[in-house]
């Protein structure tokens, strides 16, 4: 059986990967998981400079799924590249960085110095990101701005690039299109939901930032319908994600037309999820006689 | 660091509203350190959908033991649980407490069911410390005596213990740091160890004096129990004057050097 | 205390109404419910024509929630006016009547037509249903678009309009500040989020029409969020909904700035979903010393 | 039309991937009639949060009985519930059989767990029949014998019961309606009452002929279970020709006309 993708020239053993900021920098999760084992593994966003994030509460439960505004924190690209990267290049498996910036030429910055740095196999530009004042989400609610973004990152760097796509838009396709034109070797999608929670207690946001990142299963179908969408709009892979918890919702979003799956907070409640997704798809294509996972990238539209 | 499903021997009331859960872990139990904790699932399903962090309140002979007060969806769930139940259980997680070393002058300080994990650090000074347990003070507070869990146990452990009530109804009427401020001055303590709430927290940092170290226990919501989320950050002191960053409750602590908190 | 609500000129005794096409046309639970004590009934959307609907299965569960696909099976406007607004017209509860249609006309000639029926006391024009193929979202999805609705609809009838929005959209305060100034009364929010699920097995969406409407708690904090943003952009009342399965959660839209609430899918699942609402905020209110419910309204905003 | 919680008597495995749920449920079980169904919450969570649709198995004495099989999240979590559980119901919902009048010739054909609201149908039309019974003819169909549910009890019933196993295990080898097919042609039959799955309805259309009645049980996904969503709607005949409109399976059905429906 082959389960190789290609996600816009990265080469991944396998279709499975981990959602920015989900998996921290690999190691947190090292106990748990062989990283070898990885399709590839997506690393927290950084900012060119470090960033503290934003005060807690940063993330409150919700039916089926959690709002999050962690607010960037990190030690900034120099620091990830010292501490976090060498780590990584032990193992086998191909490190996307995604980066995140308040401005279009911080995005620039951020993807020559990335560019330059050992072992990273392609960047995921974060044009989405909800829990930052400036930039971020703004960049992805807008075809124009987020191939603004991209087409600038394009020439900055000759690594794969990655756009991940807000779902917070009215017409997802429009951006994927977009992004797709100025030069995005793949997309992924969704990034969180913009949401909120109050304490009834207190009559206060729950989150100390009002405003959080909706993630979890409470998402998936949203998620799996805008990668639907997506595929029908653009030509280049797709890595899905939003409320993946065990192979059977990754198939979903890879009949509906994605390449790739991330899981995300799925880790937090079980840290083996990656596996156990990854082991499901192979129990999945042995029992079904699919002898390649291309096969089933994208048959529910040849289907419905 | 295990991530395992491990069966209820026990899951009973000991004070209104708290349990006490018994889990059969040998692996946990050989490895827990005072101050760590586990992150545990509440049910199979979804319905809640994020683990919840207890701490460890004992660990011995292969199993380990978790004081819980019915806070909300997730504890309500463990309530319902019985012995022979399955938890899926993470664990032990984050650093725990620095040992005294023998000698040293140690309070202990618990605010209602802050005083879950002090006592398996109590037994593991009891251990340190043998017979001298009157060179270590342990101090409880709670809105009334009957609302504080394992005093009879402490007793027993031969720890002189003294009880702080909101009612009168304890050996003190007031807050256990109002107790321990009184109490502390005559003491010259090297080490303090402290947890519960906030607001006790503060008001401890407040009376405690330049000399002791304090280590506290400290709650923050979490995602992920192993540093990966971001999402349990507390606010520590970087570098000198008003700077701060923000340290990982679960990974760089929960027990941190109370005078590197930003409280 | 005092419960009582004034919806843009639709005077409700109480907060708490039932989301359209959840709630049937009142009778189907009458057995469960004292319709005497709503704050209002809304009915299930109705259009000029008798719609058979959409093929099965036109339903899926989701975590936490549900996606529809009903495609407004409705028996259309005359016999909705002969039929069900005289069965409601025995309770002493406003009737509010959910209109859809397929073109501007379409709205004009349901709300022209109901402003001279008996019995109705406002219209919720519903420029935001996912599940027709034509008109439905689409007009909700643009600010312009959704006002030259309203602005119709305005002119053909005196009665109480409120407009329901979709939560599609990239920036749903611009589609609110749109259609009150286009003369709309009040705004419902949300609408369902268009969502989809695969079936594994078969490789085949679930829903016989691919797409269709999410809805119950897994939207609240996208509601509730929506809520928020239009309570800070528009002076009219806005009836909150998306997930409200019991009085905390309807506490939460009516902090975010709802002066009523409607419970949708809830009720499928408790048919006294709505009783046990009402009565949880009278408890909340007794509890907390609110001697109005107009004091809790937006009070969160006043607190972040 | 009730929405109570009820005690579970009993919920045990009566062939492999089956139970037989028991509940004390008094005022459904005076009021149940062949036909109808159930709507249950499975477990007090939102984890899964629709209700599931049951057909009425047997009701009689204060209790009613459902047989269900275990299909997924809904059913596997009803499993795990034990004696002195609660259930939240709402039933009796739809609209169930025409009961046949004495003397009238008839076949009651299942298919797999479709058999389950037939058993209450048989005990029915037994207590009209009275000794009678072979007027009544019951067609079960399976993949072997052995997943048959209550062939013992029917044929105790007294009703005369033939049996297709797809394995050959049974009276005939094949389905359910090709056995009724071979049988009915001899039967004069007035009425055929069936429930099964929606290949096997098809197939029934075209074996039974145009003189009997033929009503059928129909299953399609439900939301409110009460009329009121219009998710379980089902295609009915309006009119001359191909004209159609949809009916509402739990209010308007579940059992239908099967010459109304449009397959
Ligand atoms: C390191 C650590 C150790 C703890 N040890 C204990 C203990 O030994 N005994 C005990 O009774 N409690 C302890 N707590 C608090 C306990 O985690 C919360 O009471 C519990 O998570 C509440 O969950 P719930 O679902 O019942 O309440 P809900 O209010 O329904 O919880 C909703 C969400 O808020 C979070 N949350 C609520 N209260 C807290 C809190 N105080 N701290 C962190 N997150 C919270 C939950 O994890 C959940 O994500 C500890 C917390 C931490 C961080
Ligand atoms: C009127 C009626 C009577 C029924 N009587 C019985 C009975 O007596 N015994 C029995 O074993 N089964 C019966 N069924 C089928 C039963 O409702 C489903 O098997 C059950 O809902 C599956 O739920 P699940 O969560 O285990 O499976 P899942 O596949 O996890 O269910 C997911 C969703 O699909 C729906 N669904 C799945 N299968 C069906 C189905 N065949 N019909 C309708 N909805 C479905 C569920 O309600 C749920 O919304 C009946 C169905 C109807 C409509
Ligand atoms: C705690 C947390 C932190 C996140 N941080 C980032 C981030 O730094 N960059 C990013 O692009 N997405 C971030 N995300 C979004 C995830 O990568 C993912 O798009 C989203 O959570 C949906 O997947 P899930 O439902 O499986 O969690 C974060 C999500 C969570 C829950
Ligand atoms: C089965 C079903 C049918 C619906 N039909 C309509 C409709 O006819 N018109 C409309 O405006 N909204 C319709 N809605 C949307 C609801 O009114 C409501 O906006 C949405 O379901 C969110 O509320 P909830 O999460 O409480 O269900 C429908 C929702 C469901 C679940
Ligand atoms: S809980 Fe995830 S970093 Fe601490
Ligand atoms: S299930 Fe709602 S109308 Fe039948």
């Amino acid at each position: 059986m082959n389960f190789a993708v290609n996600i816009g020239g990265i080469r991944m053993k396998n279709p499975v990967t981990t959602a920015s900021g989900t998996f921290g920098y690999g190691r947190e999760y090292a106990g748990f998981v062989d990283l070898n084992r990885l399709g590839a593994v997506v690393i927290k966003g950084v900012t060119l400079l470090p960033r503290p994030g934003n005060p807690t509460p940063r993330i409150a439960e919700t039916p089926a799924g959690m709002l999050n505004s962690i607010g960037l924190e990190n030690p900034g690209v120099e620091a990830v590249i010292e501490k976090h990267l060498p780590y990584l290049a032990r193992f086998d498996v191909p490190v996307i960085v995604n980066i995140a910036g308040d401005t279009v030429d911080d995005y620039v910055k951020l993807a020559s110095r990335l560019d330059k740095a050992p072992g990273v196999a392609g960047l995921e530009v974060n044009i989405s990101c909800p829990n930052v004042k400036k930039g971020g989400l703004a960049f992805g609610s807008d075809p124009d701005t987020a191939a603004g973004v991209i087409r600038e990152v394009r020439a900055a760097t000759r690594l794969p690039l990655i756009a991940k796509l807000s779902p917070n838009v009215t017409d997802i396709s429009a951006v994927a299109e977009s992004v797709a034109g100025a030069g995005a070797d793949a997309v992924s999608l969704i990034n969180t939901l913009l949401g909120m929670v109050i304490d009834v207690n207190t009559g206060r946001p729950a989150l100390a930032s009002v405003m959080g990142g909706l993630s979890g299963p409470a998402v998936r179908p949203v998620a799996v319908r805008m990668v639907w969408q997506v595929y029908r709009a653009v030509n280049i892979p797709i890595i899905g994600m939003g409320g993946i918890t065990c192979a059977e919702d990754a198939l979903q979003f890879i009949m509906a037309g994605a390449s790739a799956v991330a899981v995300g907070m799925a880790s937090f409640v079980n840290p083996r999820a990656t596996m156990e997704v990854l082991e499901g798809i192979e129990a999945y294509m042995r029992d079904n006689n699919v002898g390649d996972i291309k096969e089933l990238i994208g048959i529910a539209h040849e289907r419905s | 660091m295990f991530n395992k499903k491990y069966t209820i021997v026990k899951n009973e009331e000991v004070i209104p509203g708290h349990r006490l859960m018994c889990l059969n872990a040998p692996e946990i139990a050989s490895r827990a350190a005072p101050g760590q904790f586990l992150h545990l699932r509440c049910g199979d399903g979804q319905d809640p959908i994020l683990r919840r962090p207890l701490s460890i309140h004992f660990a011995d002979r292969g199993r380990v033991y978790i004081l819980y007060r019915i806070a909300g969806r997730g504890t309500s769930r463990l309530a319902l649980m019985a012995r022979g139940d399955i938890v899926d259980v993470m664990g032990p997680l984050g650093r725990g407490f620095t040992l005294p070393a023998p000698g040293e002058r140690v309070a202990v300080v618990g605010g209602g069911i802050g005083a879950a994990p002090l006592f398996f650090l109590l037994k593991k000074i009891g251990k340190i410390y043998g017979k001298k347990k009157d060179m270590v003070r342990v101090f409880l507070g709670a809105s009334t005596l009957a609302m504080v869990p394992g005093a009879a146990q402490i007793r027993k452990m031969g720890f002189p213990l003294d009880i702080a009530a909101d009612d009168g109804s304890g050996d003190f009427k007031g807050t256990v740091v109002d107790m321990f401020r009184k109490e502390a001055k005559n003491l010259a303590l090297d080490r303090v160890y402290a947890c519960g709430p906030p607001p006790m927290i503060r008001a401890l940092a407040g009376a405690v004096g330049p000399d002791p170290a304090v280590e506290v226990s400290v709650e923050e919501r979490m995602g992920c129990g192993v540093g990966a989320c971001l999402s349990c950050a507390c606010k520590v002191r970087a570098g000198e004057g008003e700077g701060f960053g923000y340290a990982r409750v679960c990974t760089d602590g929960p027990v941190f050097d109370l005078r590197k908190l930003v409280l």
